[in-house]
């Protein structure tokens, strides 16, 4: 026993743990490094400044894009085609967007200079985007030094109405009540759209589209709220599904401060290509990395399907991993919100004592990390008084084990998106139990090798043993088999696998470096 | 067809009307309500249709049960959802209010000095079998409530508490003895309208004793408003969040007001 | 006298009477009701006031408005109880139900060898761009739920589960492909009324392929009822607490009814 | 610190404050016995055989006590005049009062026979009511034997329809939802009363009225439901006011299992006289400790006028009181029901360690006693939400911390007396979490000398500190300065007075013996 466990973790068993995890991670690189998808290229066409929408609606980053990966040239990476273009043309990337989407310019028909001048042509705005990047990350750094923010747990709130100025009202009522996180939740549909909405929007499904103008409008809505309730206040949405590394970059923009971002959510709950996504995952984490974005990752959703009891060891298995893709695209430590949930049947006799083990497992294991925690959902009913209830005793686990990101579970979790009146009794529930027991974690230990000690020992265990057997399979094959939330997806199954290429060794991407670098700076 | 369900595209005029105020959801207008009920019927696909046909006649639409337990053979409990049809005409509503301008201590004490010259002479109590006294305390005591101060530490109050399970009889008779201008009576217990019933009688006693006109009478209580006080013929009602500054001042310019109107 | 407040004894007839039945709070006929809603005006005794009439509307006599707070300036929480006047005729209602009787996995696998004398073919699939599948597995998937087997368990039964966010489109090419004799929608996402467009334009595409008739036809999912499944043109819909045998059984006796029919 | 105590308490100090508790409650006693009221001895009345109530309505009990007070006789006790009236009529005792009712009969007029035969034709009549008593005992714990009960805390809920047949359905409903106690609410004017009424009622005010008609159907009815739950589903009520022990009697013909019995509370929350309600009480617990009943005290209503922060040490310095005074009347610790209560402002930052402080500290200093707790009430508001999960937090501690009796807190407390459903919600609650904690109590530590172990010690260190002021005192002297509750009371104030006489030489009490004999066999 380690004197500083509580939980008498065995910190070998530990070490081992995350040495597996490293190796599972380095091996997806392998793969990730050899390939390019249409949404990283559309990434970088928006870093280079392209934006809006053709006549079609369909957005300019996507005919770009489009038009390369018509000819079979996505593996040459669009930077090459847009560099030799400007320096044909002597117009910048929006006009030849621009240009091409009106059909009058063709950038694979011109003819190809040097790469090294397409490079130099290309690299002051690369600095240009970088430079609008950083000052979001200072911007953000000097709010928060001067409103301040709230304690940890933060408060993390969704809102969904569906409209983007319906939500800015939600957003800004529950920011004065006391949260410290706004979530725009999208559109049900969004994930599977191989290219991101535009404008403001009004019309979603149990959410609302994510869109750089929503981006925009929220943000500004939060800033403004902010000054009134002096407190920073953040905001965050998806940066999954098709369009990951798009959306990151949108955010970068726009100064998000919070990003679900996890490869593995999609494939497995909106059945996504992994190759796809675990390649647009890795742009899209060095990019949220870079202006300082903390990512949430989506173990928690595995218990959704699969038993919160029996199934505890994957969830932490994911974490190391996550841990790893993380590290390695440059997250550091104190942006990675790894997930987990409170989701053990409510019936369980002395369950509370499994989810407290599971909580602080997890703080101890990632100890810089603001974990996110995820509410009861799966066992939440219509019954909204007994919901409330079962919201409170997760917020008690949150402030013992001291998690870093509380997604308020609310009462009618199991009937609608929530009103704006159910936002409220759930930040008054944690706020109640935060400050009522707001140093239980100092105040109480665990009993030696009683039932929370030997439940936290079995979960590590369990999971060393499960990285083993994936780093045998690799993670791919892992998926195959159905490892998490007993859910099956196939290799080359799943939507998006089209839009992914092999590098040529024509291609380049002049941002990885630079963000990667700035991350360490 | 049940018409329960209405399957028309709800495209309802999402900007504020205050002629015509609806409950809010997540959208303006969206009228939607929580309720929790119990019917006396047996669980099952029946019982949740009465307590659909139930809401829709209270004007509640699209009513969804998302929760029901039988709470015991032959009691159903439900907890519902429904979008309201009606609205309220928010710019007509007219409140009764006490516009008394609210003072401190000592402004109030200074007032009395100037205005009317002399201590005002209340007495308070729970009365009727009521046992709260945490509330009537709360006005009076010298050391009042959440750090303001009760009458009897007003240097131009006299004050009397009388404490609780007074009955009205009593009451008239200490009031009587004391030559009170103010009476003061708290109310809690409101099961079976006790308070409603303890109210009344005794306003009937200060009519029968010929001093209801004498004195400012006034109530106060955990379910007692301003606007139920006048109803039963008091002066004023007030209810919780009540501080003795916002008695104190309605009675020194209600008394004030009285001596004005006698001149 | 604002008349919210009634005075009158309420001396109500304390028998259950099924005929007209009321909520029950603890008295038989009190006609209790608790609420919850939100009002989008500012804070303050005009907003109480909003409330209670509101209410009245509703015909929640003697409204309470136990609790309030304004959530953000302009939208005002309710916490309220009333009384309700109305009351339903339980004894009159008729809710559409699925009346078959219910058997054992190996009941309807004995069931459908002996009056349809094949396999069934069933697809299912969670339609749309809802991706909730666990509604469906819990009805399909071999393990099943909650201890009982799911379809692809049983001998007489040829499962096909297609999965979540299945477009209408595919799901009917797919119903054609492998001559399906009954066809299984699951909606979850209910926001914004999404489920019944996607459940309408199923029905629609079964139509214009001319199968609607062919095939039977169910929904589930956690806000459907058999009611609303009726309204929509399904066959039956199934709710929460569905097991594969409440499917199976409704499926064997239905096709073997139809079979019947056509002799 | 001793190994046995989770919160390192000084047991010297338990030891010292349990013998100052001692010594006030036997300066109290040296009063108690000297003295008799008009209900001791109507109480006596009735374990005579008297009941039902004159043509006017007045209770036999008292038309026979109220003769003998008339007279100023009261002092000899009630016991001599009816032994006396036996010898002289051959009547029953029934037969006498009805004589003394119908203004046949003057019980003070007769010839005075010799004090030991009339203790002679007193005795079969005292041993008759006294067996009814003990089979009565014996009942239930044939009943418990048979049918289990549930496990503490036991699941206390009041019904208080103010009709006792509506009562009844109430009280099944909550018995079937896993209710353990049903305690059925007096009417708001009842404890004042100087009479018990007689018969069904169906018109109470916020409660039902105490006659022992309604306790036999209630019992009845509990019965029925318990054999239908198979679990003993036991019944209380409230032996306090100016009846004390006539209720106590009337609880033991009727197989009452638990009663609030605390003169304390009647002096303070319903200004009756500390005299007579001290001498009532003694007697009352005779009763109640020979039959078995469970007393519940009532320390936890102090802390709805005083702070529960600040005055935490007068509840404790009560328990130790109210034990002795038990201790007097022959209840074994098994019966002792002290109160407590989660009453702290829910706004205190980390008064939930404060609430887990007291609550352990009750559970240590009185290891047999099924403690009563009771649940938040004057913080409760009408957002009956933020109620629910007070609610919730009290049960929390209350499972960690093993109390005996859990008063279930509902969460439209500040609201109404409960509705069938407010019942369902909070069993619902309190089993959700019970089942889901069960075991934290064996499994958790309170860090040494941290926020729970200093809080413990220092208000076991105020209340032996107020002990030795109350002995410097006495309990009398300790009311009249607003010791307990910020309530003060004089010795001669109150209600009740006028009903307590100093013993004469004749008084003779024959139960008294008997009941504290048969309490130790
Ligand atoms: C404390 C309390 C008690 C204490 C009272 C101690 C005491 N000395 O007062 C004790 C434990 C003794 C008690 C007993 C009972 N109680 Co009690 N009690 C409460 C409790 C928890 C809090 C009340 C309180 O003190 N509020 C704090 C004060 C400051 O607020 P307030 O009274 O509203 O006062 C403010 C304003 O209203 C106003 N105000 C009040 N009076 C006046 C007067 C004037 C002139 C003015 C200007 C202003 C004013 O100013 C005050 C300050 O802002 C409530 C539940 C709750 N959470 O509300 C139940 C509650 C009031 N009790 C209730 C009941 C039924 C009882 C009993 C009758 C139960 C029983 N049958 O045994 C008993 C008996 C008492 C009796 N005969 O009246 C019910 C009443 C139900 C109803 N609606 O009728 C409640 C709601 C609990 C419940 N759900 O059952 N109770
Ligand atoms: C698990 C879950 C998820 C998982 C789904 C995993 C998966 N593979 O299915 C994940 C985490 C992926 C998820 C995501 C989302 N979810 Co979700 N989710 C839930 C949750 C917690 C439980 C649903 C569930 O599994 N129930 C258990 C099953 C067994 O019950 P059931 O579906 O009712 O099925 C039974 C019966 O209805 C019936 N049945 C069901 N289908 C069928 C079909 C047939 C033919 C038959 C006969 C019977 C039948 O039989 C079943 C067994 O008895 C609910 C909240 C809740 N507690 O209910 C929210 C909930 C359903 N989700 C919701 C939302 C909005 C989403 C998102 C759209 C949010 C977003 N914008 O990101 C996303 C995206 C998903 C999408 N596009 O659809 C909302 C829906 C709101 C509404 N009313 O529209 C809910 C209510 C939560 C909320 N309050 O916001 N979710
Ligand atoms: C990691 C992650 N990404 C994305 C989502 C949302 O999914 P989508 O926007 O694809 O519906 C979730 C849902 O909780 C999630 O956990
Ligand atoms: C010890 C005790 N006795 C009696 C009561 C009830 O009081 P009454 O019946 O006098 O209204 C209470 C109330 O909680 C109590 O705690």
């Amino acid at each position: 026993m380690t004197a500083s466990s509580k939980l008498g973790l065995d910190f070998n068993k530990v070490n081992r743990a995350r040495e597996l995890a490293r190796d599972i991670a380095s091996d997806v690189q392998k793969f990730v490094e050899h390939h390019t998808t249409v949404s990283v290229e559309r990434t970088i066409c928006r870093l280079l400044g392209i934006d809006g929408v053709s006549e079609a609606g369909i957005p300019l980053p996507n005919v770009v894009v489009d038009k390369i990966k018509e000819k079979g040239l996505l593996g040459d990476g669009i930077s090459l085609y847009l560099g030799n273009a400007i320096l044909e043309t002597g117009l910048s990337p929006q006009e030849i967007a621009e240009g091409i989407s009106r059909g009058e310019l063709d950038i694979t028909e011109l003819p190809m200079r040097n790469v090294d001048s397409i490079k130099a042509v290309l690299e002051p705005l690369v600095d240009k985007s970088i430079a609008i990047i950083k000052s979001n990350r200072e911007k953000r750094e000097n709010l928060i030094a001067r409103l301040g923010e709230g304690p940890q747990p933060y408060l993390y709130v969704i809102v969904a109405t569906g409209n983007i100025y319906e939500d800015v009202v939600q957003a800004q009522a529950a920011a004065r009540q006391g949260a410290d996180i706004i979530a725009v939740i999208r559109s049900t549909g969004q994930s599977l759209l191989d290219y991101v909405p535009y404008g403001p929007t009004t019309e979603g499904f149990g959410g609302t589209f994510a869109t750089q103008e929503n981006f925009r409008i929220m943000r500004k809505a939060l800033d403004e709220v902010g000054e009134e309730v002096e407190r920073y206040i953040r905001l965050c949405n998806y940066c999954s599904g098709l369009c990951m590394p798009e959306i990151a970059v949108m955010g970068a923009f726009e100064r998000l401060d919070v990003m679900l971002n996890d490869a593995l959510y999609g494939i497995l709950f909106r059945d996504i290509n992994m190759q796809r996504t675990m390649i647009d995952q890795f742009f899209s984490r060095i990019i949220n990395g870079f202006v300082g974005v903390i990512i949430n990752t989506g173990e928690d959703n595995y218990l959704t399907t699969a038993d919160a009891y029996e199934a505890a060891h994957t969830v932490l298995a994911s974490q190391f991993i996550n841990e790893q893709l993380a590290l390695i695209a440059g997250i550091p430590e104190e942006q990675m919100g790894l997930g987990h949930a409170f989701e053990m049947n409510p019936e369980i006799e002395n369950g509370f004592l499994f989810e407290l083990a599971q909580a602080q497992l997890a703080r101890e294991i990632f100890p810089e990390a603001p974990l996110k925690y995820m509410p009861p959902t799966k066992y939440m009913t219509g019954n909204i008084f007994r919901g409330h209830i079962q919201d409170a005793l997760f917020n008690v686990i949150s402030i013992w084990t001291k998690q870093g990101i509380q997604l308020l579970g609310m009462l009618t979790e199991a009937i609608h998106t929530p009103f704006m009146s159910d936002r409220y009794l759930s930040i008054e529930n944690a706020r109640y139990i935060f400050n009522n027991l707001r140093n239980i974690g100092d105040e109480i230990q665990f009993k030696e090798d009683g039932i929370v000690h030997r439940r936290a020992n079995q979960v590590l265990h369990e999971a060393t043993e499960l990285l083993e057997e994936i780093k045998k399979l690799g993670l791919f094959g892992a998926l195959e088999k159905g490892i998490f939330a007993d859910i099956k997806r196939s290799r080359n199954g799943g939507r998006g696998l089209d839009g992914v290429a092999e590098k040529t060794e024509n291609y380049f991407n002049l941002f990885i470096p630079k963000m990667l670098e700035g991350e360490k700076a | 067809m049940s018409g329960l369900y209405s399957m028309e595209k709800r495209n309802f005029d999402r900007t504020l009307n205050l002629k015509a105020v609806k409950p809010y959801g997540d959208t303006m207008n969206d009228g939607k309500v929580q309720l929790s009920f119990t019917l006396p019927v047996k669980a099952g696909p029946e019982a949740v249709e009465a307590a659909k046909q139930l809401m829709k006649k209270m004007g509640l639409n699209n009513a969804q049960i998302v929760y029901w337990k039988e709470l015991t053979p032959g009691f159903t409990f439900f907890v519902a959802y429904g979008e309201c049809v009606h609205s309220v005409d928010y710019t007509a509503i007219k409140v009764p209010k006490i516009t008394v301008k609210k003072m401190s201590m000592q402004e109030i004490d200074n007032f009395i000095r100037e205005n009317i010259g002399r201590k005002i002479i209340v007495i308070g109590a729970t009365t009727g079998t009521d046992a709260h006294t945490v509330g009537i305390d709360a006005i009076m005591n010298m050391k009042g409530f959440a750090g303001h101060y009760g009458l009897e530490r007003y240097e131009m109050f006299e004050a009397h508490n009388l404490g609780s399970q007074v009955s009205n009889e009593e009451f008239v008779a200490k009031a009587i003895e004391l030559n009170a201008d103010a009476l003061l009576v708290s109310q809690t217990v409101t099961a079976k309208d006790a308070h409603i019933k303890n109210m009344t009688e005794l306003v009937e006693l200060l009519e029968a004793e010929g001093i209801r006109d004498k004195v400012i009478l006034i109530a106060g209580g955990a379910r007692i408003t301003h606007e139920l006080a006048k109803e039963l013929g008091y002066d004023a009602g007030f209810g919780p969040g009540t501080f003795a500054e916002d008695v104190a001042s309605f009675i020194a310019h209600e008394l004030r007001r009285r001596i004005d109107k006698n001149r």
